[in-house]
């Protein structure tokens, strides 16, 4: 048994590391430490909270605790080993379900032990007001779970992309939601005794979570991840003042700024309004994330790999714009490859990151690094845009909305106003994708018609590694 | 982050040796409720301070320091009946505080790892 | 601005309807420590935050809200013998009391006052 | 009287605002409206510390407040309004020395009546541990005063700039401090009956303010006012821990990193070392401010206003670098009169700012702001450095540090490795000061002998003037 002042001062400690964690990654030198300090903050954080149980320990809970950590220590580093660079989002997905069940979990056991959380009223009963923090932390858990469990699938191709609407959908939400409160209401009334009211709650609000996330397309997952993490850092605070612990409360605060920070990220770079979707208010303007092309038969150069190789291989200055479309070829290690051959004769490479390019905040970044790019030769949006002018080539691959003009020229387009990289000053523009199709925003890109655009319709990996050869 | 760490340093030594001596009447939630404020500033600044190549990394940091509930499924595992015997109520909390505990270790141990792992990748020019 | 604005309006409505039931043992110089800890943090990315083209007036507005000790002032100046008749300890304390009010009252008006005259002057291109 | 728990909220509230107020000076857009929540916070302040002592007031008491806000109101916005822009280093210190003041009347007026702050133990005496507190409050408050009215006297001129090395100066302050020491627990084991120990602590810490400040020359000032403003924001922060006071906890910590981050800031500018400044080591290194420069006789190109308004009117792109001479000699007006005739030729104008023209962080800009030059003409030295190579004309006002090429090119040079504005890259170099004589650093300038330097001896106000009346 420690104090409650060193309890506490240990638990804030630990949050500061996390801080301290998190400011790590405004560099990527900082950055590797930084998740070191994150660890220990972790390490001192459980083990404030053993010595703070010690005395109650009994060979069986010691078991429970021990062996949850290490059979979930074990699974995760599993994890973390294993997952491929290209499935990031799909397991940041998966870790968010995890972590809403721990919160849901945690909220169950605190209805079942309220002693053990210093809840009990002085009847030994659960006061209403705990009832219905609980029944918050517990209503925030389930929805965190199931939503992102749809977003893990639907990320994974465990389920179609397309977003299914339920009829009266928006009715039936209202209906889920009222039900918990009702629900609430009467467990608290009934001072707790209620369970099944209580696991009423877990099950509505564990459906609540998919009829929110299904009608929501696949493409959009990301930003639904981020809100729901966002979800599971306020939840964390809130259970952090029931609790009355510092750690969670400042701990979940980081976590819901840092979810709410990179979907408000992700929607100015997509041109959506934050509070639309804050609200779940995807349903209305849903597009379908593989719609093809908007075409009317219009004549495009095309190219080859050869013809590529020979005008890269001449150029001085190449600009490579990375998309959503290199992730789903697999094509960063090749592409390196290219880059590699390209400055071995002399020809200066730069790599242009559109703000959201791929399907997640730093996507293309960490593809880039897996294939040992360099990071000081890839830049973002602002710092190279003015550099196309003076480029000879950009090579676009896998990338669509994030070079599409309409969103300078056209203000009926829907991503009008969205900030583009403009490929189009380049000397010759050179687009790797598989047809004339669109991408994530639906909509068709007029600068695959212009006369220094050359097309070169491959799978991307294939494309490259044929250009590799070509060189 | 030398000078952050230089003026959190300098001021911690300076501080602890003063106490306050007239807010014992204040009710602790009225500190975490500016606790919570003062960490949403820092929240929102540190994020921010983030560079965005590195937002991927982000994501699964937070998703290992979500994991803090741990603390909390710690308790619940451990759960006592404080002194009677333990029954079925007790039983149940020990359980759900285990599979809580399992959740959130699984985001721990994953999370930073799989962070480490890609941070491992960020090269500069050699 | 706008945004965080927004993340601290959402944040606090949703807060103060929890309250702290286990906290009531630790001292409060804890929870200042925290206060001052994350205040720091604030402290250092707040400032930071202020274009180099404000430092001027970023010095005369700290002149000001740091005289924020008018609060202890005032409350020196209104110094009472705790039901004893005031004697010269007492009118001492009020006196300097009253002189400090009077001291932080220039920074306050003076420093507020000549940061608003300046940053008048700062126009866009017409 | 209200509760202790709305007290404590509504001084967290304020400290927020300042917060805000601080926020807002992000952008010149923002700061207006962030300044007046500044003054909102300390409304509240004041309200809430009303609020808690109204039941004990009396007319006495309330005139004496009443009166002390009512005086100190009047002369602060006489002050404000009638202070040139230019002697707003002066004013600045001026203001830091009454904050300290201010936190030195508190301190003593505590001592005096304990039982108002509840530091009186139960014996009805001061307890030793808010004695010492106090006793470092008045320490920091005391040093405050005398070193900010030293700085203030320089600055303003009723002082000379030059250093004043006393004799033994170091053994002379560590007597000092350990007298003030050695009180301090007299005063303690006294149990705060000792009160001429109160006021010998006091006077002594009057005196340390002054011993450490006048070897300090006259140009480092600016750096000794953000070190003591940075003091009495700690102070303020350790007054708040003492009387239990959240506000004064966060707004002194706000104002404590302000002045080192400000220090550190113009310590980089300069190339000297924070810490060394911290330590309050400026008396090693001193330099004359008004060193004179050290010339050989070089040919220098001289030229007239007639020859500058000449080379001015045909280029296409003219940088304007200001720089102390521009505030001493009051020329912005004159300044902003020849640019915009200059732009009425059709010529291109920018002004380029170094992080320490001047002789305070933003002095420049706030100059230029006061002779209505746009803000958004107004770049840093790391946006517009580049952009001197394409200009045809840099024109240097009383700046000389600021383009000082030994900072790149001599290591052996006290600002070897400083950051400077690369001018000579421009097509032609104008240097409008008195005299081939040095600045701040006491260096010569090897650019005024460059062949595309022209030089214009003379007052920068009457030589702009000039160029005026002969564009
Ligand atoms: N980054 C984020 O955080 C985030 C989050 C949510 C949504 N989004 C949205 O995602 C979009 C990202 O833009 P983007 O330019 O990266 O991608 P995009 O506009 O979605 O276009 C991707 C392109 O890649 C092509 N492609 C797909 N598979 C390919 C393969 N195997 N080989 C070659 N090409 C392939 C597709 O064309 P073909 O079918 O013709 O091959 C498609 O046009 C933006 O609209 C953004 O708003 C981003
Ligand atoms: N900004 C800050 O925060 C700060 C703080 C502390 C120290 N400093 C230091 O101050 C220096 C600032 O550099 P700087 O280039 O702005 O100034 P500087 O290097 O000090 O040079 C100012 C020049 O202005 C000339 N001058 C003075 N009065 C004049 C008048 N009436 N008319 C025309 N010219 C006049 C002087 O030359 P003549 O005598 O020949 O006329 C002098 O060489 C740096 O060394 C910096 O480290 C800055």
């Amino acid at each position: 048994m420690i104090s409650a002042d060193l309890a506490a001062l240990s638990y804030a400690a630990s949050a500061v590391l996390f801080i301290l964690s998190i400011r790590g990654l405004s560099s990527p030198e900082t950055a590797v430490s930084g998740n070191q300090l994150g660890m220990l903050g972790m390490a001192i954080a459980l083990a404030t909270t053993i010595a703070i149980i010690a005395p109650t320990l009994e060979p069986v809970t010691i078991g429970l605790i021990v062996g949850g950590i290490a059979l979930g220590g074990f699974v995760g580093a599993t994890l973390a080993q294993r997952a491929p660079m290209t499935d990031m989002p799909q397991l940041v997905g998966a870790f968010n379900a995890l972590g809403g069940g721990a919160s849901l979990l945690v909220a169950a056991a605190a209805f079942y032990a309220p002693a053990s959380f210093s809840l009990n009223d002085s009847g030994g009963g659960i006061s209403a007001r705990s009832i219905v923090e609980l029944c918050v932390s517990a209503l925030l858990g389930a929805v965190t779970v199931s939503g992102s469990a749809i977003a893990f699938a639907k990320l994974n191709g465990n389920m179609k992309g397309a977003p299914i609407l339920l009829p009266a959908r928006h009715l039936l939400n209202i209906v889920l939601f009222g039900s918990i409160i009702g629900l609430t209401v009467l467990l608290a009334m009934s001072n707790g005794t209620a369970e099944w009211a209580f696991w009423a709650v877990v099950v509505l609000a564990l459906v609540l979570g998919v009829t929110l996330i299904i009608p929501i397309g696949g493409a959009d997952m990301p930003v639904v991840i981020a809100v729901l993490n966002s979800y599971s850092g306020w939840a964390a605070a809130a259970l952090g003042f029931t609790l009355g612990n510092l750690g969670l409360i400042i701990t979940g605060t980081l976590v819901g700024s840092s979810g709410a920070i990179l979907s408000y990220i992700m929607c100015k770079g997509m041109n959506r309004s934050f509070f639309s979707v804050v609200l779940g208010g995807f349903g209305g303007d849903d597009v379908a994330a593989a719609a093809s092309g908007g075409g009317e038969e219009r004549p495009v150069k095309r190219g080859s790999a050869d013809d590529a190789a020979f005008i890269m291989k001449n150029a001085s200055k190449v600009i490579i714009v990375p998309g959503y479309g290199m992730a789903v070829a697999q094509a960063q290690h090749a592409l390196k490859d290219m880059a590699q051959k390209l400055k071995d004769e002399g020809v200066d490479i730069a790599y242009a990151i559109h703000p959201v390019a791929g399907r997640m905040p730093g996507h293309m970044n960490v593809l880039l690094a897996e294939a040992q790019v360099p990071y000081d030769e890839v830049f973002e949006l602002e710092d190279i845009n003015s550099a196309f002018a003076a480029a000879d080539v950009a090579f676009v691959i896998g990338a669509n909305d994030v070079t599409n003009p309409a969103a300078k020229s056209d203000p009926s387009s829907p991503i009008f106003g969205m900030p583009v990289l403009d490929v189009e000053n380049a000397g010759t523009v050179l687009f790797v994708k598989r047809s004339l199709g669109s991408g994530y925003a639906g909509i068709g890109n007029t600068l695959f018609y212009n006369d220094n655009t050359m097309m070169l319709l491959s799978d991307a990996k294939k494309m490259v590694e044929d250009i590799v050869k070509a060189l | 982050m030398k000078f952050l760490t230089a003026l959190l340093c300098a001021a911690s030594l300076a501080m602890p040796a003063f106490a306050a001596s007239s807010l014992q009447g204040v009710d602790a939630t009225v500190f975490l409720v500016v606790i919570f404020v003062l960490a949403v500033f820092v929240g929102y600044y540190v994020v921010w301070s983030v560079t965005p190549a590195l937002h991927t990394p982000l994501m699964s940091v937070t998703n290992a320091i979500s994991a803090i509930v741990v603390v909390a499924a710690v308790i619940a595992a451990a759960a006592t009946a404080g002194g009677a015997e333990v029954g079925r109520e007790t039983w149940t909390a020990r359980g759900l505080g285990a599979a809580a505990v399992f959740f959130a270790s699984i985001n721990i141990f994953g999370g930073f790892l799989v962070t480490r792992r890609m941070l491992a990748m960020y090269r500069k020019k050699s």
